[in-house]
């Protein structure tokens, strides 16, 4: 089934979306611009703006809920953004509305969370803003019924993730992780604005709706082109191989926004990007869609790796995300038949991550901001709320069955597997190591031996923090099931992202699934006897080769170093030397070889004036003769 | 008939003659303020009687001159001309608001720099508004003056040997467009230096090449174009902040704003020729001043250095010969010189603060001084072009106009993309982030007249980045006109082309 | 008999020349320019007589009066260079150079 | 046939004496030589129907103008010379080079003119020479003789000014001199008082006897110098003299040494070294223009070796 059309919508709560990305944008402006005076409530109208879209959001769902399935892509005109190019739009439909939802929603937790995590911080009122400038600029991202638009989104959530990773910006580290992170971005960033420009010169137009309802047939290259370009942007967003290597640094963040940006939303928008382009770009078995699948393998099992070496609890996490949205983006490569599940994924990968990355923010919070798992242990009784909280989180993401992870993973991998075979036991791989570091996480944190440092006191997190983790606990247990069974939400994503001829159904005990199962529970125990049941050495054992290659995530940074910065550096410092010496040289020279000249020239002043009637008594005679040969000629 | 322009022209001519006679240093920067404020009224009390869709040129105004060589006092203004009147109308107030202790320590009085400034003004209006080329040619040599003395006499230590190049630069390619003129009036045969008697009058296409190449070399050294660009850091990093701005920000505009105007539309035949070697220069123009910035070690040399990349966009743009291109990149002048001018002022307060241009004299100001450093950043985003601030609308039209014609320029020109986020990134890092240096740590935040200073910058900032159209329908119809008549030379040699091949 | 006037003419002219460039002496070197006027006076003369018309010899009466002014402040000029630097010599006053 | 005759004469006597002009090295002789080029020029004005310039030539040239220069050589020196050694490199040679060529260029220019028989002047002077050329003046030359008139008072107002010497300081009263005489005693013990009268014992009452001290010696302070110096040169002087008027000079050249020090020193100045020394001298101290000209000291003896 192809996606829907789209209608331009007016009235209703649907007419008023705008007000989605309104209300945190007035947050973040009145935060930004109201300086000190609203350091006492700023926390307060951080929640409340992003709550308020919450709602907003919520009604604009039901609404939608209303209209007949074919219907549900609605275009809402707000104004002509740049004449000639493109006006500016929102699109409300179920793909949009589903991120709306997330977002607003696991948003709004994450505030919440973050009165409690930043209580101590001076600057939380601007965290606060930055947080709702977030919110808007994600809102708008997946909202934008253009690619222009999306394009604004798309830079506005690097923005804020640029000044939220860079919040502790007095430490270096931070600061360099943000820089970095924006600026591998902008790689990807380079990669999405060229697709826009091949769009808008193959189509005339670059609003979604435009697009596809476009007469234009551009050539298969064409196509091809963009959807290569458009990977090379979600790479870029989604920390997906070759581009991967800024998430892994972004952890110097504080921890809600590892979990809101780098964990539940942000990182998603090459999801999105797939999916929302995925008709018209990616159809089912095109070099891009292919590119796509392998891309999303690979990164699957190149962050399930890094996860499996990493010390530090964000760190590994941010490794287990990149290895989530491989899943993801394998799924979107896939075509319709992956489209829900990748979505579905996304959403329950959103609670059941941003649960643990919340959990593990409680322990940091409890522990002194150490974040080495090394010095952990045992927390469980000291911390039973995070605990539970990020034990559900756990069997959520390794699969167990009937959470969440569990239906919507196996979806991809079934999905994966009926695509291509190799790509399907791949998946499964990925499971099962996602079962080892998963289960080592877990063991090395919460159980085992105190491993604590000496002036380390952990407690429980107050309410203000554990709610939250509750709430998305109870997401991350029930959500899967919710959207898989019964294809309720391939159904519902229909309209916007088309749908297979042949709906899936679910079998529960299919070969794959169960091969999986037995995966994950070998990674399980595996981890258990190396660091439930052992010793855990407080500091890092050497280890292999294979250990190290991980630890320094694949050489990731090493290659960059060698292949980029290296050379980049090299030839920055040429460049000024060639502007210093060879241009501005030349003009210098010029102007020194004239002044040079000049100078040798002025010694024919002699000062003497017999020298000065010499000459113009020869100028006299010469001109005399002239005359002469001019007149006789 | 209208007197807007000459009004406009006359108000600071006028008043810089009071300035300069008033022995108080302090009612002479007052007075300087009140009249570039009343300028600016005036100028938007015009532009809102401009109607986009009406005539080519509008407040037209013509006067002889030297009526035995034909050349007019002609004034009046499209809607290119009107943005960047604009743009200078709204930056001279900010300037002197900006400069109101810097002129201080010059070599001449502060309210000499004063009268200078308005001078200044004054002739920026005129070279925008003139509509004979012999009077452009005037305010585009008269230009020089003002600024001379303000880097000459107010500037940094090497502030002699930067005014002294970039007064020979550009009157080096002045010279050549002042030979061009004339070659232009003498071959026409008009007998008149009028625009409208100009343009279309020189059909033989050799011709049209020299006299293209004598008027581009000048544009290309103002602008400034790789590789003629050398003279700006100089100058830039030696002018005082506030001249800097306006030298960048506008002075630096008539250059792009001259091809555009003079020399598409006056040499189509020509410009078509030329493109490949204009867009060659314009895309090497952007990596390299990109790479070149990213060297820097001096604050103010780098930000010239992005400019030097950012007027290689322009100039991609207006030889793109494409509507979103050319409206993408006149909108581009208005908004460097806000983001830039921005960037340029607050590195100005930066550097009074600490004595210091060197990047790595600063570190941690964001700590001492938060709003500095916020909007530090704003204005070094807008120079990345984000989205949502103003230069993103105009970089992004210039690329994806010029991708219509000529795709492997742009894609090459978007990689400046990313090196501009390298460079703008890497210099805040350094100055603003990281633990606090002992040297800036009793560093005052922004006092009250540079948050007056830098809050309409950053409002029309943010404003031109969500809603640029105001300011796109006024450029656009004049666009349109501009580069119709190079659009009919392609159209013809792409149909020769055709008719060869068959 | 003008051929031979002014040969003559030349003759005196040029020999005025060559002293002009060829002495020190401030007021030689004057001597040599009247000289030269002179012979110039004696073209002048000739042609008016070749050409039946009185003009040339106007032209020389005013030779004569801007030579006698000249003369005046050319001789002041040497005096006062004189009176600070001890010399009449056209070669010791080179200070305007380079 | 008589204006031939006049012309020749006239031709051989002009250029010899202009010739004369340029090789002398005496610019007495140059002067003279010049007057001689006037007057011919004068006779041959009258010869060719030019009777009011030939008086005018005579009247302002030969007897205005060459008497200012006369005037003006002695102020400056009579008897200066020029060094026949040319300081700068080839600069006779291409004088010389570009005089030949430029007589050539002359000589072909004339020699190339057709010309046929002068017309005459009695059409036009058939009021007489001078009421035509007046009335030429006063009619069409008019405002050229107008603004002549305006050169002519410039000229003299630049004469003027030319030679005043502005004072810069209040002209110094008697007191003032009476003061800077004991000063210059109390510094030197120069002698405040009045110089002594020539021969107050001396033996011949004559201006060029030296006045003789108490003890007997001469007092060098009563001499004339320059007619000590003329006798000195002639060998008349007495030795007595001669010797107390040469301990004086000494000092009184050690004296000028240290404020010629701040003089300029001018590197063509080698007129010193010729054999006219003692004439030179003889002219000091109003012509001893270049600073490295013999000392005055020395001069007798130059000047009796160069006898």
């Amino acid at each position: 089934m192809e996606p829907a059309k789209i209608i331009e919508h007016s009235g209703g709560v649907i007419g008023v979306s705008w007000l989605l990305i309104a209300l945190p944008l007035l947050g973040a402006a009145v935060l930004l611009l109201g300086g000190r005076k609203t350091d006492r409530f700023g926390h307060l109208l951080g929640v409340a703006t992003a709550v308020a879209s919450f709602v907003v959001g919520v009604l604009v769902f039901l609404q939608l809920l209303g209209f007949d399935p074919a219907e549900r892509r609605r275009t809402v005109p707000l104004y002509d953004f740049i004449p000639g190019l493109t006006k500016m739009g929102l699109l409300v439909d179920p793909l949009s509305i589903s991120f709306v939802l997330l977002i607003t929603g696991v948003g709004s937790l994450i505030h919440i969370y973050s009165i409690g995590y930043m209580a101590h911080d001076p600057n939380r009122r601007r965290f606060f803003a930055y947080l709702n400038l977030f919110v808007a600029a994600m809102l708008l991202l997946v909202l934008a019924d253009n690619y222009i638009g999306l394009y604004v989104g798309w830079e506005g959530v690097g923005l804020a993730s640029y000044l939220l990773i860079g919040f502790w910006q007095h430490k270096p580290s931070a600061a360099t992780a943000a820089k970095k992170a924006f600026i591998v971005n902008r790689v990807g960033d380079f990669g999405l604005a060229i697709a826009i420009f091949t769009i808008f010169t193959a189509f005339n137009t670059v609003s979604f709706a435009g697009v596809m309802e476009s007469g234009a047939h551009p050539s298969q290259g064409t196509l091809t082109a963009i959807g290569l370009l458009l990977l090379l942007g979600a790479c870029g967003k989604s920390a997906q191989l070759p581009l991967q290597s800024w998430l892994l640094d972004a952890m110097e963040g504080p921890t809600p926004v590892s979990a809101l940006i780098h964990a539940a939303t942000m990182v998603t928008a090459g999801v999105y990007l797939v999916t929302r382009s995925g008709a018209m770009f990616f159809p089912e078995g095109s070099t891009a869609a292919i590119a796509v699948t392998i891309v999303g393998v690979a990164t699957l099992l190149a962050g399930a790796i890094i996860g499996t070496a990493k010390d530090d609890i964000k760190k590994a996490l941010a490794g287990s995300t990149m290895s989530q949205i491989g899943y993801m983006m394998l799924a979107a490569g896939v075509g319709p038949a992956g489209y829900a599940f990748a979505i579905a994924h996304l959403i329950t990968h959103g609670f059941f991550k941003a649960d643990m990355f919340l959990g593990a923010g409680s322990v940091m919070h409890a522990m002194n901001d150490e974040v080495d798992m090394r010095k952990y242990g045992g927390l469980r009784k000291v911390m039973p709320i995070t605990f539970a909280t990020f034990l559900i989180g756990y069997l959520a993401i390794i699969g167990f069955p009937l959470l969440s992870g569990y239906f919507t993973k196996d979806g991809i991998i079934e999905s994966a597997m009926e695509h291509n075979a190799t790509l399907g036991w791949l998946a499964v791989l990925g499971a099962g190591i996602t079962g080892f570091y998963m289960s080592r996480l877990v063991f090395m944190t919460f159980f085992g031996q105190k491993r604590w440092e000496a002036d380390a006191h952990p407690h429980e997190s107050p309410a203000v923090m554990t709610w939250p983790l509750i709430i998305l606990s109870v997401g991350s247990i029930f959500l899967g099931g919710f959207l898989i069974l019964g294809n309720r939400f391939m159904t519902f994503l229909a309209p916007a992202v088309g749908r297979p001829e042949h709906l899936p159904s679910f079998h529960p005990f299919s070969v794959a699934g169960l091969v999986t199962l037995a995966l994950v529970a070998a990674g399980a125990a595996l981890a258990w006897f190396k660091y439930g049941a052992a010793e855990v050495p407080v500091t890092a054992p050497r280890g292999s080769f294979l250990t190290t290659f991980a630890r320094r995530d694949l050489y990731g940074d090493a290659l960059n170093e060698a292949l980029f910065m290296r050379p980049g550096q090299w030839l920055t410092r040429l460049a000024v030397f060639f502007d210093n010496r060879g241009i501005d040289g030349l003009v210098n020279g010029i102007a020194a070889g004239i002044g040079g000249t000049s100078g040798r020239l002025r010694r024919v002043q002699t000062g003497f004036v017999r020298s000065y009637a010499l000459s113009i008594f020869v100028g006299a005679a010469i001109l005399v003769g002239a005359w002469f040969v001019v007149g006789n000629l | 008939m209208h007197y807007w322009l000459s009004t406009l022209i006359g108000v600071p001519v006028v008043g810089a003659i009071g300035v300069a006679a008033v022995k108080n240093d302090q009612r002479a920067k007052q007075a300087t303020l009140g009249i570039s404020l009343l300028v600016l009224a005036l100028a938007v009390a015009m532009a809102v009687q401009f109607s986009p869709n009406g005539d080519k040129f509008q407040f037209t105004e013509t006067y002889n001159w030297v009526p035995s060589f034909g050349v007019h006092f002609g004034l009046g203004v499209d809607g290119i001309a009107l943005v960047l009147i604009l743009l200078s109308v709204v930056l001279v107030p900010i300037v002197v608001l900006a400069s109101w202790h810097e002129a201080e320590k010059g070599k001449r009085s502060a309210r000499t720099y004063f009268a200078l400034l308005l001078v200044l003004e004054a002739m920026m209006i005129g070279v925008f508004a003139a509509t004979d080329v012999f009077l452009f040619y005037v305010f585009f040599e008269a230009m020089l003056i003002p600024m001379y003395f303000m880097i000459g006499s107010y500037g940094g230590a090497q502030r002699s040997y930067a005014a002294v190049k970039f007064l020979l630069y550009s009157l080096f390619g002045g010279l050549l467009m002042l030979v061009a003129v004339i070659a232009l009036y003498t071959i026409a045969g008009k007998g008149s230096f009028m625009f409208s008697d100009l343009v279309g009058s020189i059909q033989d296409v050799g011709t049209q090449k020299w006299l293209f190449l004598g008027f581009f070399i000048a544009f290309a050294i103002k602008a400034p174009l790789w590789p003629f660009h050398t003279w700006l850091p100089d100058a830039a990093a030696q002018a005082p902040a506030g001249a800097a701005v306006l030298l960048v920000g506008v002075l630096d505009k008539v250059g792009t704003y001259g091809m555009l105007r003079f020399c598409l539309e006056l040499f189509p035949d020509a410009s078509h020729y030329f493109t490949p070697l204009v867009l060659v220069l314009s895309v090497v123009g952007i990596v390299y001043g990109a790479i070149v910035a990213i060297g820097q070690t001096d604050m103010k040399r780098l930000i010239a250095y992005t400019s030097i990349s950012h007027f290689g966009f322009i100039t991609l743009g207006v030889f793109a010969i494409t509507v979103n291109a050319a409206s993408g990149a006149t909108l581009y002048m208005v908004n460097h010189g806000f983001s830039t001018g921005a960037l340029f002022l607050i590195a100005g307060f930066l550097i009074h603060r600490r004595g210091s241009q060197y990047i790595s004299d600063y570190g941690g100001v964001q700590k001492v001084a938060p709003l500095l450093a916020g909007t530090f950043l704003v204005a070094g985003l807008s120079g990345l072009a984000l989205p949502g601030l103003n230069s993103f609308v105009s970089e992004f039209m210039v690329l994806i106009g010029s991708y219509e014609t000529q795709p492997v320029y742009a894609i090459i020109a978007t990689s400046g993309v990313v090196l501009a986020a390298i460079y703008i990134l890497w210099m805040y890092q350094r100055t603003m982030n990281g633990p606090t240096a002992d040297s800036v740590r009793e560093m005052k935040d922004l006092n009250g007249r540079e948050k007056w200073v830098l809050a309409p910058l950053i409002a029309v900032i943010i404003a031109l980045g969500f809603f640029p159209k105001p300011l796109l329908d006024v450029i656009n119809p004049a666009v349109k006109d501009s580069i119709s008549q190079v659009q009919h030379v392609q159209e013809a040699s792409k149909a020769s082309v055709a008719q060869e091949g068959q | 008999m003008t051929t031979h006037y002014l040969v003559l003419s030349a003759l005196l002219f040029v020999i005025g020349g060559v002293g002009v460039l060829v002495r020190r002496n401030a007021i030689v070197v004057f001597m040599c320019v009247e000289l030269m006027l002179n012979a110039c006076n004696l073209a002048f003369v000739t042609f008016a007589r070749q050409n039946g018309n009185l003009d040339g010899q106007i032209i020389a009466f005013f030779v004569m009066i801007v030579a006698a002014a000249e003369v005046v402040i050319g001789l002041a000029i040497i005096v006062t260079i004189f009176r600070t630097r001890r010399s009449a010599s056209v070669d010791d006053v080179n200070l305007l150079k380079y | 046939m008589g204006e031939t005759i006049t012309f020749w004469v006239l031709a051989v006597v002009s250029v010899t004496a202009a010739l004369g002009l340029v090789f002398s090295r005496k610019a007495v002789y140059s002067a003279l030589m010049l007057g001689t080029v006037m007057l011919s020029l004068a006779v041959l004005y009258a010869v060719q129907d030019a009777p009011f310039l030939a008086a005018v030539q005579i009247i302002v040239y030969t007897g205005a103008v060459m008497m200012l220069f006369l005037f003006v050589l002695m102020l400056v020196g009579v008897d200066s010379s020029d060094s026949l050694v040319e300081t700068i490199r080839g600069q006779r040679f291409w004088a010389i080079v570009a005089g030949l060529a430029f007589a050539v260029l002359l000589g072909l220019g004339v020699g190339n003119a057709v010309l046929s028989a002068p017309k005459g002047l009695e059409a036009v002077t058939a009021k007489g020479n001078v009421p035509s050329l007046a009335e030429l003046i006063f009619t069409r030359y008019v405002f050229a003789f107008e603004v002549t008139s305006a050169l002519l008072i410039t000229a003299a107002l630049g004469a003027m000014v030319l030679a005043h010497r502005e004072r810069t300081a209040p002209k110094p009263t008697q007191k003032d001199l009476s003061r800077a005489r004991f000063v210059e005693y109390a510094e030197h013990g120069t002698n405040p008082a009045p110089l002594p009268g020539p021969g107050t014992y001396a033996r011949h009452n004559a201006i060029d006897m030296p006045a003789l001290l108490p003890d007997g010696s001469v007092s060098s302070l009563s001499v004339n110098r320059v007619l000590a110096r003329r006798e000195a040169a002639e060998g008349t002087l007495a030795p007595e003299i001669a010797a107390a008027l040469e301990a004086e000079a000494r000092a009184a050249e050690e004296r000028a040494a240290a404020r010629r020090e701040e003089l300029v020193h001018h590197a063509s100045g080698v007129n010193g070294s010729g054999p006219n020394g003692a004439a030179s001298n003889g002219a000091a101290p109003t012509a001893s223009a270049a600073p490295d000209e013999e000392s005055p000291a020395t001069g007798p003896e130059t000047g009796e070796e160069a006898k």
